[in-house]
Order: C-alpha cells, then structure tokens, then sequence
C-alpha cells in the first residue's frame, strides 16, 4: 500500500490535539525538526512528549504553546546549558512535567513495542524519583516471581504518535535510518502510528537490493513523506551536521524574549540559515 | 601549581585513570570531560577497553569533540554501533564497568540531584533532569561523578532531591558498588564502612582545607591525602588536539 | 474432480484465498504449503499483504522452495529482514494477521497436538514439538492449521496432549480468534456459538460423507456447504514454476 | 583484547561437560556443525542443550551421546520429518525432553540478555505445555501489576556457552552476520560465554569502514576461530547452501543403524562431501 503523502501538511494532521507523541533523535541528532515546526504551524494544543532525551524539538513545541505535559530522562541543550522554554514553562506551572529516567522510558517503549502491559527495569529503588510516582505514572514496585528480586515495573508506552525523520524511505514505508538509530525502532512500533519524513525518498529496488539495510519494513510505517534538511538544524547523519550556531541563535532569542520573533523567522516564515 | 595543566586537563586525567583495561564504558549526554577522559584512557592504559560512545559508536577514533556529545562526527571509525538500550541491557547484566554521571548537587553519601531546586511540584529551578543516574547510580560497578563548580551550593549537607542513590539509599547488594567524585579542586571517594565521602586527592594549587571549606558537610579526609596526579605534556596535547575549540571549558563558565 | 488440480493445489489456493489484502501474514518452519500459499496470495488478490518469511525476509520474490522453509535463498530480493522474535512481538500486540501451523492431532475445539503420542513422560511417539502453536494459536487473529492426512487417527475426540490451545481453552477474550482448518479432504472452520468444528466445503471429488466418516468425532456442516473454489490454471503454473521439484508432495508421502 | 584462537579444539574447551548450551543458526542454517562436530570428537557428555528450532546439530550430538537433556521449542529435519537420533533417545527415555515453545524459549534468552530475571509472554495459557511445568522449569503465571492480565512469566535462559557460526570476524571478537540473524545476537548476549567460527577473520579495519554491518561489538564476544565452512551440511548465507543431500544420508545412517558408521565418516574421520 503507498503511504507516501505529498505534504508536510498532511503527514502533520496525524497528530492530533492532547495526543502522546514521541520524536525520533536524540538531542540534537536526527530530530524531525521540519515537521516538529508544521506542527507549530497548524497550531496544534495540549500535547503530550515523552522521550528519552529531546532538546529543540520539545523546547520548540513548548516554547510555541502546543504541550501540556512532559515526560523525559533528561531534556537539556547539552553544553549549552537548561532548555529555555521547558525551564521558564515549568518553573511557571504552565505544563506539567514528569521527570522520568532513561531506562524506565526506553522500558517502557520497548514494552510495547513487544505488546507487553509493562516491563521490569533493575536500578530505580531509592531514588525520590519513584517517590513521585503518582505525578510520573506507570512505576511499581514488584517482586521478580522466580527470585523475588525488587525491581520497578513500568508501564507500557504506547505513544499516539511517533514521529522520525530518516534517510532514506520507499513510497510504500520501507525506511532507512543510517548511522546511530537511538530507539526509534523501538519508538516505531510502540506507537500506534507512525510517520516518517526522509531526507530522500528511494524506489524499492534500492530497498531490495540491501535489505539487511533496511531499518522498519512497511507494515510498521503509517506515512511517508519527503523533507530535505528534515532535521535542521539537528544533524542527519551522513547529509549534514549539526548547526550549533542556529542553535545558539535560538537560546538567544528565548533568553532575550525574542522567541516570537524567531518563530516568525524560522517557523511561520519559513526563514531558512542557509 | 604546573603550569602547563589546566583544572579540565587534571579532571580529564583524574576521570581517565579511574578506567581499568579491559573495561567496558559509556559515556551520556552533555559529556565533554567523560568523552575526553575515555579517549585518554583508551590512547594510554587501557588500550583494551570497550569504548560504548553515547552517540552509539562503538571504539570510534575521537579526532574531534563537540558541543553535542552524542555528535555523530565522534563515532568516525568505530568498528560497531550499539545502542543506548544494549548498553542499558549490559549494565543491567552488571557489565557495563564503568559509567561517568553529572550532578548539580551532591551529599556525604553520594546522593545526587539533577531534578529540581526546590520543590519538585513547583521548582524553583527546574533542573534538566537525571538521565541515567537514577538507572546507573546504583547497580554500576563504578560511577565517576564530575563536578566542575565545588561549592558549598553543590556539595550540599542534603540534596532537595534525591535523583541518583547515594550509598544511604541502596540495598546492601548495591552498596559494594563504588563511586568517585572528580571535582575542580580534588577526587573524592567513599572507601570507608559508612560509605561516607572522603577526601583522596587534591589539586595542585588547592588544598584540603580549601576543599573541606567548599564542602557543605563534614567531608572526611582520607590518611593519605595526596595531590592529585598530574598527566604529562603528551596527554595535554592528545586533549588540546581533540577539543581545539575549548568545548571542555564550557562547563567551567 | 478437475484434471489439472491435485490436492497440493487446492489446498494451497484455500489456504491463500484466507489471506486478505494487506494482511501481515507469518510462516513457520516446515511450511511448504504456508509458504506457496503466501506466494499465491501476493500474487494474486493480495499484493499489498506484509509477507514475513520464516527465513527472515519481508516481501521476497519466491522463485523457488526447498526442502527447508527456513532456505535463505527464499529471501531473495525482501526490502528488509524481520526476526521471529519481531514478528512475536507483532503477535503479542495483535498486529500479525494470519499464521498457518500444523498439527499431528486436532479435536473438535480445534486442539492441536504436535508434541506427543501416548504419554509426555514416556512417549509412544516423540512429535518434533509445537514450535510456535502454544503461543500463536489462541492470540492470532487468524490461525489455517494445514493437515495433509485426514483420518480418524489425526482428527481424533481427545488430543493426546494439548499443544496449541482449542476454543475451550481459551479465555474469552481469545475466543473470538479464527481458526480455520484446511485439509486434502475439505476445509473446516468454528464459526458457530459453540466453537465446534463445522465442514465448511469438501474438495472436488470428496464428499461431506466421507469427511464425517474420516473425522474421529461428530463434526458439524454448515447449512451452505458446497464445494472449495478451485484454482485457475494460472495459478497452477505459478505453483510448479516455483515447485518444480515437488516438495510440496513431502507431506502427502 | 586478541580472542582470536588457532585451533577448534581450543574453541570447543570452553564447552565443559554438563553446560547449558546453545547454538546459533536456525534449523538447517548457519548452525555450528565443525564446533559441534568437535564437541563430539572430544567426547563432551551431559550436555543440557536449548534453542528454539534446531535440527541436525543437536540431533547430532544426541546421536552421539553427548546430551543429558533438551529443550527446545521443536526439533525435527523440516519436510524430511523427525529428528531420527532425538526421537529415539526420547523415546527409549535415555534423555530428558522437555518441551518447549518458540517464544518463551526466546523470551527465556532475552530475560537473560536484558539482565532480568523473568519475562512475561501472552499466550500460552490453556496449553498442556504448562501442566509439564514441572518438567520444563521456568514457567509461572503471573498478573501484571497494572493491567492485571494473566501471563506467563518465564525465567531467564542463560546459557553456559553459545557458539555461533558467523560469515566474518576480526581478531578481537568484533562478528558480522550476513542475512538472517535469527536470535544470535539474544543469545550472545544471554550466554556467559560466547564462542564464534567465522568462515573468515577479516581485518578490524574492514569493521570501521562499514559499523553498520557489525552485528556484535567485540566485548560480547570471548573466543573466535577460523572455520571454513563451518556450517556445512547447513547453509551459510553468501558462501554456499545447505546439502540436502547429506542431509539425507544423515537420516538414511540414522534409521539403517549405520549411524556409528556416519561418525566415522563424517565426525571423527572429517571425511567431507566435497
């Protein structure tokens, strides 16, 4: 079946108001940035992020006023110090954030990405972090049933929405991811639909000529659409880096209230560094 | 103090030399210093070390840092990726030997938060969060924390969150697992039967005095306080040619 | 009977014609007919199904089968390899459409026993083992269990050992999941209230008499019981281009 | 660290008698026939064999009298029928079968691989398979604490030895897997021990010119040899397919109790087919 969309327009309007939505990437790596900003664009409201450990997709998207919750591991801007909007927001009270920790977020991916309910993870015990469950959610305590070992279960992630930007895809939902793919297989079929935007979209013979290449086969992808520099300014392996100066341009603009501004520049106008 | 080794060199050193051989490291987010710290060990004695970047890369040749660490251009050459859940998977095996951890506040115990200032419902400061820690503080079998700013605003008598477990937090199973705190003025460690921190070095051009008044807590010096080793002008080099932008600084401003 | 149609064929095509367009469709080991079934589905009212080898490749141009299902050589062309332990995780979420397995003993719940004749602890016959049945049967939205041998000593009033779970082993919720059973003599399913197995067509040249006959228990029929659709020509040619060494026959031997 | 070994028969020394072992490959594919053929020359006994569907290796050491007890989810020689050496151990109650199903058998090694205890499965329930729990270790149903679904809980497999059989290696223990991988790299990382023939030792530097193809870094890894057609009769993917011809024999020996004779021929005597 063609799952190929003509649009960032449409492969956006998969993601629905108050939806739980997870990105491919990782902090500044292959971050489905182009479709992160559709998203402002169509003015989406009240989401849920849950990730491992976003930067500029999630401050983006807070920053704009589309999320009411956050759970993450860690989302920070690397050396560039705390996520601008994620901190002002949060210290505000303005979304709600459930700090969360790598492994239990993977855990909980990875449980439904294997349609288990929940997924025991070792660690965890006697961090104030599970003290805080009732805001978190989905951690108990449990015991193992052969060794009565004291683990946190966690409970399945099932996001609304995964949304990853690859290399390389086919019109029918093959992808391929090239270089680190971080969790986004795990992402991919954890989450009730997935969209993809690719840098370049390939025929299928390309696809059948390698196929130990191929990271999702079609029936895990739910639409497909092309976007070069899909991740700007985040890095896409193998087509370009990271742009760390865009990237300080933007912590400018939220630290000196000029974060309007930058969305009318590089969201709403479309502005472009290069 | 030597003139040649700066306070990022002599962490760098401090963080490298607590790498065995034949170790099996990882390094997270936000990691300068551990990125940097791996590299050493690896071109000095711990040639055997399985090298797990967190931009995946596998025993990749670092000719270059970034401002990002999981920058993929710092997988150049690795021989395999593996993914930040495999290596979740190792560690919960207990192979996962060596793992480095930031902290904005830290205890006598080892406690560490990276959560919140404040209160967690309504922080005052709201903290990137742990990451790992609150997975890996625990059932690591060394934890290296580095801390860039020791003060007593950082090394406090009682964290406002607990985010990774100190030794006073943990079942006794996880209590022979060892932490070592490597700061801007010494290396500190937990070495005694109450698991409480304990000088083990200091900086050249620092003192344990300095460190104990820095210190929000009664921290305990060890019989044979020393100054910390300083690495060669060969290791200095090796750093000042991967990381020619001062990326290591950035954590010190 | 029609001439050009051999009981492989027919059994093939019914086993295809349960196949719906872009279904997600597994097979397993020892399946040749599961894998010429999937072939003929893709190439006929199917050609958007997921087609997921037991040798690992997705979508692949089966030119040829061997005697192994797992034959690599079956994998040629696929746009991507898909593990069992993936294709498992599909089941357990609910997105694995149809599975085809096999059974030496099946009763009127549908049953299967493919580990054992006589007692577990000290077999008569030692059975190769249920492979996937225990865990497949009761979540797959789908299940065509082939049977080459329809007898009274395969389809029998109690299984010897329940491998793969019938309707009446089966929590509510599992019974809604279809089984169909096709055999060289007819094709069966329960799609009656009491999940009780029902003839649902007799091949050309068999009748619903001789099925009953055959069948070690009382076996239903449904009231428009008729004849199973046979193959077109073309879709003959397909199997003995891809079959040209007859392995489909094996199990009729 | 060199892994890098110059014989088999260092290679099968780290299979001690009454280990739990597995084997990579699946039924009649890159199964690791020239280990488990040394296995047999040096007389290994007791030995507590697990995989999901394996054929002519295990047979083959059952045959030999090197196996105390198996577990495997089936065995059989696929549309050539019953595994003849196992059917008749089995039968004459000379080793203990216990049954299992491909799943909890993978989740059994995945448990183990993720450094858990146990791993919860759905189906299952209603088999008879659990009834012989007794017999076959390791299953208990269980609740999940959130959900509340009834599951079966499975302990971890974890294996003694795996030895997997492998298109290209380095000197370090760095493995490359063309085509199928079937749960080889579960596996490698359930086991204490992972021992790995590789039709070639290529150079590390081939590793760094394509990490994408590694399919597991060298820490995983403890012993490697070379072993040129390692797998043969079964296939290996890229260098030559499976002789089914042999195969036949194998069950010809077998059932005309000319088995002895194959050993002679084709084990102790290395005599080849080609």
């Amino acid at each position: 079946m063609k799952k190929v969309l003509t649009s960032l327009e449409e492969a956006a309007k998969f993601v629905k108001d108050g939806d739980l939505v997870t990105t491919g990437g990782a902090t500044f790596h292959r971050a489905p940035m182009e479709l992160v900003r559709e998203l402002v664009r169509q003015g989406k409201k009240n989401l849920n992020l849950v990730d491992r450990e976003p930067a500029l997709d999630f401050d983006l998207l807070i920053g704009a006023g589309c999320v009411a919750k956050i759970r993450a591991g860690m989302l920070a801007f690397e050396v560039f110090g705390l996520a601008p909007n994620f901190r002002k927001k949060s210290e505000a009270g303005e979304i709600i954030t459930k700090e969360g920790a790598c492994q239990p977020i993977i855990a909980g991916f990875r449980a439904a990405a294997m349609g288990l309910p929940s997924l025991p993870v070792k660690g965890m015990l006697g961090s104030d972090l599970l003290e805080i469950s009732e805001v978190i959610g989905g951690y108990k305590q449990v015991e193992d049933p052969f060794t009565g070992e004291k683990m946190i279960a966690v409970r399945a992630i099932e996001p609304d929405v995964a949304v990853i930007h690859v290399q390389k895809a086919d019109e029918y939902g093959n992808i391929r991811i090239e270089g680190p793919v971080y969790e986004d297989v795990i992402k991919a079929k954890a989450a009730k639909v997935v969209v993809v935007t690719a840098e370049e979209l390939i025929p299928t013979s390309e696809f059948r000529k390698m196929p130990e290449a191929t990271t999702l086969p079609h029936f895990i992808v739910d639409a497909v659409v092309e976007s070069q520099k899909g991740a700007y300014p985040c890095s896409c392996f193998n087509y370009y880096d990271a742009d760390y100066d865009h990237i300080k341009d933007y912590l400018k603009a939220a630290a000196e209230d000029q974060f309007k501004e930058y969305l009318n520049n590089y969201v709403y106008g479309r502005k472009t560094d290069e | 103090m030597n003139d040649t080794v700066d306070v990022p060199g002599l962490m760098i050193y401090a963080m490298a030399s607590e790498i065995k051989n034949f170790d099996t490291v990882l390094h997270g987010v936000s990691s300068p210093l551990p990125v940097l710290a791996m590299s050493v060990a690896r071109n000095t004695h711990a040639p055997d070390m399985g090298y797990i970047s967190g931009a995946e890369g596998v025993d990749p040749v670092v000719d270059r840092i970034y401002p990002s660490s999981f920058d993929t251009r710092q997988n150049r050459n690795a021989v395999a990726y593996f993914g930040l859940h495999e290596a979740f998977d190792l560690a919960q095996r207990g192979e996962l030997d060596v793992m480095f951890l930031g902290a904005a506040q830290i205890d006598r115990y080892g406690n560490t938060n990276l959560s919140v200032i404040g209160d967690i419902d309504r922080p005052k400061i709201q903290l990137p969060g742990g990451a790992a820690s609150a997975f890996l503080m625990p059932i690591t079998p060394k934890v290296v924390i580095w801390i860039t700013r020791h003060s007593n605003r950082v090394f406090v008598d009682k964290v406002d969150f607990v985010t990774g477990q100190g030794y006073n937090n943990r079942s006794e199973e996880y209590k022979k697992n060892e932490v070592v705190v490597v700061s801007n003025l010494g290396v500190m460690n937990f070495k005694n039967p109450d698991r409480a921190m304990q000088i083990q070095s200091y900086h050249p051009g620092h003192t344990v005095d300095e460190i104990k008044e820095k210190t929000g807590f009664d921290v305990r010096v060890v019989p044979d306080v020393a100054e910390t080793p300083v690495p060669g002008p060969e290791v200095i080099d090796f750093i000042n040619n991967i990381d020619p932008d001062g990326v290591r600084w950035t954590e010190f401003r």
